[in-house]
């Protein structure tokens, strides 16, 4: 029952329809993060679809994600498989306790280069 | 008035028109009421003052068919009305000599009345020839003066202008009494609630007593029969229980002349009930100068009325919602 | 006031519907199977610029809740210019409605092509849901007479 | 007071699963007027015809409803069955009780107070129907053709030699459309040239056939049978009687610089040209915006060359105004603009093409002389790279919703002729599905692959990169490896959306016929009336309705040709009774009505008239039944209710609105 309500979440957090997905692969073709991901963006589609939620949440591609939406902005049938990995990421963050990111971390990867707003952003998506 | 008069007999004699079509003298000091002159010794009976407020336009759809020229009198604002008339081929230009009367504002005895004046024995300063700035009662109860536009009728203080739109000749002179905003009384209603607008017009409308007044003297109502008066759409059915006509007429009749009425006030005139019919009518023609660019009724005799008209780029009917 | 029944308010919905575009658009909904609510029924018009705006009056005063005129895309009227004037007079009446304080939400026009049974099925449907916010219709009754 | 009869029919379970047909007769027994009702399984079969026909007789019955499917299906079947039983054909009325009702409601009981209160207003409507006979009209034998190219050509070709006059309206310089602009055709491989100007030349020679070329249509009335068109020919600036086709003020013309439409911009043309060698007219046009005689009052050297003094820069457009039974519309497609596809770097670089640019290049009149080279420097390819799907099947408003249906058969072809001709090519095609559908056609997908090697991968490309190389770097997934490409190619080809002619739009506006949303028009009927506009009269082929291949836009042109002979070889015309009329008595002779009449079918007489006695002459409106089309603009317009519309009155409609809100 909590997947089924979880895959409703994550549509509804997204805004997107999987069922229109026609596997065409144009976003794993234009992501820029696929080697690093372990379930590739075509396949977050399949996975949403088939109500697979935990391991999607269990996996490195949710971190991987760079939110850069090449995939939102070129897939050509609205499927937006970036803002289903944002959703996904949601839902664990509106978890408490299960941020990515804790506060503690962030002297340590802390760069003088790094922007004010990036370290924001990166708390917005990484942490609740 | 006597210029007039004596044009009016040099006409009748000459027999170049058949007959005169103006006012005569009523009952009263302050109604007098339409009436044709058919001989020059008739003309003593004519009168032309404040109180003329009858458009004569609509009297012309049966001159039209009598022998020989009618000699009308029409004031500026009656021209519209005439224009309109030749535009949708109800009078013949050819068996009207118009004579353009001079105006300076009509008077609504009712406002008179609403300013306590009573037992009126006679009227000056309403006179062709007079400044029209003050206007003097001889009561039974002795003199009284108001200012003239106090006493004006309501289309008068948003008067279209002092021009005739068509004329043979102009007698007397005439003055732009314009002091209001045409649509002020219409944007009131626009801006009350749902609920306050109906309240407004059920309230108006239960005066209805279903008279007709505003259809006879309606230039633009000019229909041989009326359709609430033919069988053909199942709405005059007087005798049976079906209340169409009644709750819908005031709404129907206003459509019907969307478009074509020249807002020459009439049927708020001669409400005896004082509702203020020309809201309808008005609110019609503000919609129009907004949706599809300022038009003006018989202003012109060949344009296309708004209603038979059209672009590709017209407003659509969502923008009654859209704009709140 | 009297007691409200819990009955379900269920509208009466005209919908007048142009043969060519608008009904055969109604057609394809129907062989779809794209369902709206059976409150609608619909009169078949050759043209959008038949309706005359006595016809929905008379809806009204007849005890409709809603009155929805649907037509061809304007340019693509069968009659090419049909409606356009359906467009127009639908308008000002639809303005003049509003006017008076009939609630403008009561009145609709929609375009819709032979090809758009979806859209015709999305238009009844957000139709009947907006005459069910509204509730039943009490001012078109009468215009005329007070309680 | 009518007697009427009331037929409710099952149609198998598609009604009576979801309407109580038992109970819409009891109830519309009830009805003022009816004196019959019964229900059957198929009132539309033979038996449920003949149970109307006997009941019509038995029971004298002056007007019918039947509960069935929508009247555009059956309205015809049923009247046609009740004339045969004595009954005027307009006294019936249908309820439509299935498409407006069991199909899209599933309670039974909703359902049925449903069909209950339809049937109610239908019998409501005819209670006021009265009799009416159509009139005639006639039909002009002669046809009208827009567009030029194959499907244009073919169904010209067709109706001409059935013997009826055809005049196709082309608005290019030269008839031949795309196909002329095609270099192979699948799947056999012909040369397109070689089997299109057999067709040209065979229609330019038909003595039934009027080509009039650089033209367009600018204005249609009238209706089916009896349409009144102008067709405006634009000027050529050359005599076309005079002109022997030569070619010298081509050679001579000193302005060379515009883009070759006809060779989709790859390659430049003269101010004075024809589009291809082959054209038809071999006759050549001026393009005024680049010729320096046109712009400068200077020049004026294509005039002094021409030995037959062809040249006429004082020609003027023309108007002819022609009459037409059917009119066949067959403007076909163009690419897309690809402006909303930066990612494949279409704009950036000279190396990214589209499939029809190919079909250029490989092309021996095109730009490269036939050879296959790079557009930027004119090296020839190693890797090429073709890209699916550009445009096509997108649910995003960048592209279009449909299959464009012929990309996977050209795009096997154009690998398949690189792979032959220039077997050191690399040829990589990224796929979504290959779609080929027709006979004989995955086979010859299938031998791109087998026979000659063409690498197909299962998915699409995400970027094109243009490398400071001059290569062009691809970025693309294999979903059956579940790898990202990485690919250096030295061309790309995008299998491009394909989009009806942008000027469809207008013609169909013209025409009154309809268009969806993608602007293909729309077939009278998705699976029976493939070839038939809704709008009476007009004919659709080739991509005009929607994608297609030669071979099936070739089979559809002469379909849509068989419908415009079937039209032409009639002699009358039965006419819509269901015209305006106006009641002279209630007429104010105002003119309102005339003002929105479409057909101009209105006129007004001075007339006598007998009004309760009162004789006078009125003014009073006239329609032309033979003109009026019944669309019912003038009812409303007109404020005394003197125009009615037959069939349709004012007092039907408000029985209808009656009986619905009752």
């Amino acid at each position: 029952m909590s997947h089924v309500n979880k895959v409703d979440q994550i549509k509804e957090i997204s805004g997107v329809n999987p069922l229109k997905c026609m596997k065409c692969g144009k976003c794993s073709a234009s992501c820029p993060s696929f080697n690093e991901m372990d379930i590739k963006p075509h396949q977050f589609v399949s996975y949403v679809q088939n109500g697979d939620i935990e391991s999607l949440v269990n996996s490195k591609s949710l971190w991987k994600c760079l939110s850069c939406f090449a995939c939102v902005e070129r897939c050509p049938r609205d499927v937006k498989p970036g803002k289903l990995i944002d959703a996904a990421r949601q839902l664990v963050v509106r978890e408490k306790g299960q941020t990515y990111l804790s506060p503690d971390e962030v002297p340590e990867l802390l760069d003088p280069e790094t922007p004010q707003q990036l370290l924001v952003s990166a708390f917005r998506r990484y942490r609740r | 008035m006597q210029e007039l008069i004596n044009r009016a007999k040099e006409l009748l004699e000459s027999g170049e028109v058949a007959r005169v079509l103006g006012w005569k003298a009523g009952d009263l000091p302050y109604n007098p009421e339409p009436a044709y002159f058919e001989k020059a010794e008739d003309l003593k009976d004519f009168v032309y003052n404040g109180f003329c407020g009858a458009n004569l336009s609509k009297y012309m759809i049966e001159a039209s068919k009598l022998e020989g020229k009618t000699m009308v009198c029409l004031k500026p604002c009656d021209t519209y009305s005439f224009n309109q008339l030749i535009k949708e081929h109800r009078v013949d230009r050819e068996k009207a000599y118009i004579v353009g009367v001079g105006c300076k504002g009509k008077l609504d005895i009712e406002k008179a009345k609403k300013l306590g004046i009573k037992g009126i024995e006679s009227v000056s300063g309403a006179e062709m020839t007079d400044d029209c700035d003050t206007l003097t009662f001889q009561t039974i109860y002795g003199e009284k003066s108001v200012a003239y536009a106090d006493v004006m009728l309501e289309r008068c203080h948003v008067c279209k202008g002092k021009e005739h739109q068509v004329y043979d000749e102009i007698i007397g002179e005439s003055k732009d009494t314009k002091d209001a905003e045409r649509f002020a009384e219409v944007e009131k209603i626009e801006a009350m609630s749902p609920e306050e607008k109906f309240a407004y017009f059920q309230s108006e409308l239960s005066k209805c007593i279903r008279c007709n007044a505003c259809r006879n003297v309606c230039p633009a109502c000019s229909c041989r029969k009326c359709v609430f008066d033919s069988t053909k759409f199942d709405s005059a059915q007087k005798a049976n229980v079906d209340s169409f006509e009644e709750k819908m007429f005031h709404v129907i009749r206003a459509f019907h002349v969307a478009g074509r009425c020249t807002d020459c006030g009439e049927c708020s005139r001669v409400c005896p009930q004082g509702i203020p019919l020309h809201l309808f009518n008005r609110k019609f023609i503000k919609d129009i100068n907004e949706f599809y660019g300022e038009y003006q009724a018989g202003e012109d005799t060949d344009s296309r009325a708004p209603l038979t008209n059209y672009t590709f780029e017209d407003v659509e009917p969502s923008i009654v919602t859209e704009r709140g | 006031m009297s007691i409200e029944t819990n009955e379900e308010f269920r509208p009466k919905i005209v919908a007048f519907c142009c043969n060519w575009c608008s009904y055969a658009g109604a057609d394809l909904a129907g062989s779809s199977r794209l369902a709206y609510p059976a409150d609608v029924k619909i009169i078949r018009v050759p043209c959008s610029c038949r309706v005359n705006p006595m016809f929905i009056l008379r809806a009204f005063e007849k005890g409709a809740d809603g009155v929805i005129l649907c037509g061809c895309h304007p340019g693509d009227c069968h009659y090419s210019t049909g409606n356009f004037y359906a467009r127009r007079r639908m308008t000002l009446l639809f303005s003049m409605l509003d006017y008076i304080g009939v609630e403008n939400g009561r009145t609709r026009v929609e375009w819709v092509s032979a090809a758009e049974g979806v859209k015709f099925s999305q238009t009844m449907n957000e139709f009947v849901e907006k005459i069910h916010s509204l509730g039943k219709n009490v001012r078109l009754g009468d215009l005329r007479c007070k309680n | 007071m009518q007697r009427i009869g009331v037929f409710v029919c099952h149609c198998g379970s598609n009604i009576a699963a979801t309407v109580d047909v038992k109970k819409v007769v009891e109830m519309a027994a009830k009805e003022p007027g009816v004196v019959h009702a019964e229900d059957y399984q198929y009132m539309c079969s033979e038996a449920g015809q003949a149970k109307i026909a006997a009941a019509i007789k038995e029971k004298n019955l002056t007007g019918i409803v039947v509960c069935s499917c929508s009247p555009r299906m059956h309205e015809n079947t049923f009247r046609g069955a009740a004339e045969r039983a004595g009954l005027n054909p307009y006294m019936v009325e249908i309820a439509n009780i299935r498409e407006h009702c069991s199909w899209i409601h599933k309670d039974v009981e909703e359902a049925t107070k449903k069909a209950v209160i339809l049937a109610r207003a239908a019998i409501a409507k005819v209670n006021l129907n009265t009799p009416l006979k159509p009139g005639e009209s006639r039909v002009t034998k002669r046809a009208l053709v827009i567009g030029g190219g194959i499907a244009g050509i073919q169904t010209a070709l067709d109706i001409a030699d059935a013997g009826y006059e055809v005049d196709i309206v082309e608005k290019t310089p030269s008839i031949g459309g795309r196909m002329s602009q095609l270099d192979k055709t699948f799947p056999t491989l012909d040369c397109s040239a070689c089997i299109l100007t057999p067709k040209m030349v065979e229609a330019a020679a038909h003595e039934k056939i009027t080509i009039y070329t650089y033209s367009e249509v600018e204005k249609v009335s009238g209706f089916v049978g009896d349409f009144t068109v102008d067709i405006k020919k634009k000027a050529r600036y050359v005599d076309a009687n005079k002109c022997t086709g030569c070619g010298v003020c081509q050679e001579k013309c000193p302005s060379k610089k515009s883009l070759s439409e006809f060779n989709r911009g790859l390659n430049t043309r003269s101010a004075i040209y024809t589009p291809f060698a082959q054209a038809i007219p071999n006759v050549p046009v001026i393009d005024t915006e680049a010729c320096i005689k046109m712009k400068t009052g200077k020049c004026g050297i294509c005039s002094k060359v021409c030995q037959a003094g062809a040249v006429d820069y004082e020609q003027k457009d023309e108007i002819i105004t022609e009459k037409y039974g059917a009119i066949v519309v067959a403007t076909g497609f163009d690419t897309i603009k690809l402006d909303n596809y930066d990612e494949y770097a279409y704009n950036q670089s000279k190396d990214v093409i589209t499939s029809l640019e190919l079909e250029r290049v490989m092309n021996a009149a095109g730009p490269t002389k036939g050879h296959l080279e790079r557009l930027s420097d004119g090296k020839h390819p190693k890797e090429m790279v073709f890209i699916q799907c550009v445009g096509s099947r997108c649910a995003d408003n960048r592209g279009k919703s449909y299959c464009s249906k012929i990309c996977c058969m050209y795009t096997a072809k154009h690998a398949m002729l690189i792979r032959d001709k220039y077997p050191d090519v690399n040829v990589t095609v990224f796929y979504i599905d290959v779609r080929t559908p027709g006979k004989n056609f995955d086979e010859f997908y299938r031998r791109a692959v087998e026979d000659y090697g063409v690498n197909y991968i299962k998915g699409q490309v995400g970027k094109v990169i243009p490398q400071p190389d001059g290569k062009l770097l691809v970025q693309g997934v294999d979903l059956l490896d579940n790898k990202q490409i990485l690919k250096e190619a030295d061309m790309v080809v995008l299998a491009t959306a394909i989009e009806p002619n942008p000027d469809v739009r207008k013609i169909a506006t013209m025409l009154t016929a309809s268009i969806d949303t993608n602007n293909f028009l729309t077939e009278s009927h998705a699976k029976l009336r493939p070839v038939e506009s809704p709008t009476a009269g007009v004919f659709l082929s080739g991509v005009c309705q929607g994608p297609k291949d030669i071979p099936e836009t070739v089979a559809q042109a002469g379909a849509a040709a068989v419908k415009a002979i079937g039209l032409l070889a009639k002699d009358k015309l039965l006419t819509n009774p269901c015209t305006a009329k106006a009641d002279e008595l209630l007429c104010n002779g105002c003119s309102t009505c005339a003002n929105v009449c479409p057909y101009g079918a209105i006129s007004y007489e001075e007339k006598e008239v007998n009004d309760h006695g009162i004789r006078e002459t009125r003014r009073i409106a006239v329609v032309n039944s033979a003109l009026c089309q019944g669309c019912g603009a003038c009812t409303v317009a007109c404020p005394s209710g003197a125009m009615d519309l037959q069939g349709f009155s004012n007092r039907q409609i408000i029985a209808e609105v009656d009986a619905i809100c009752r």
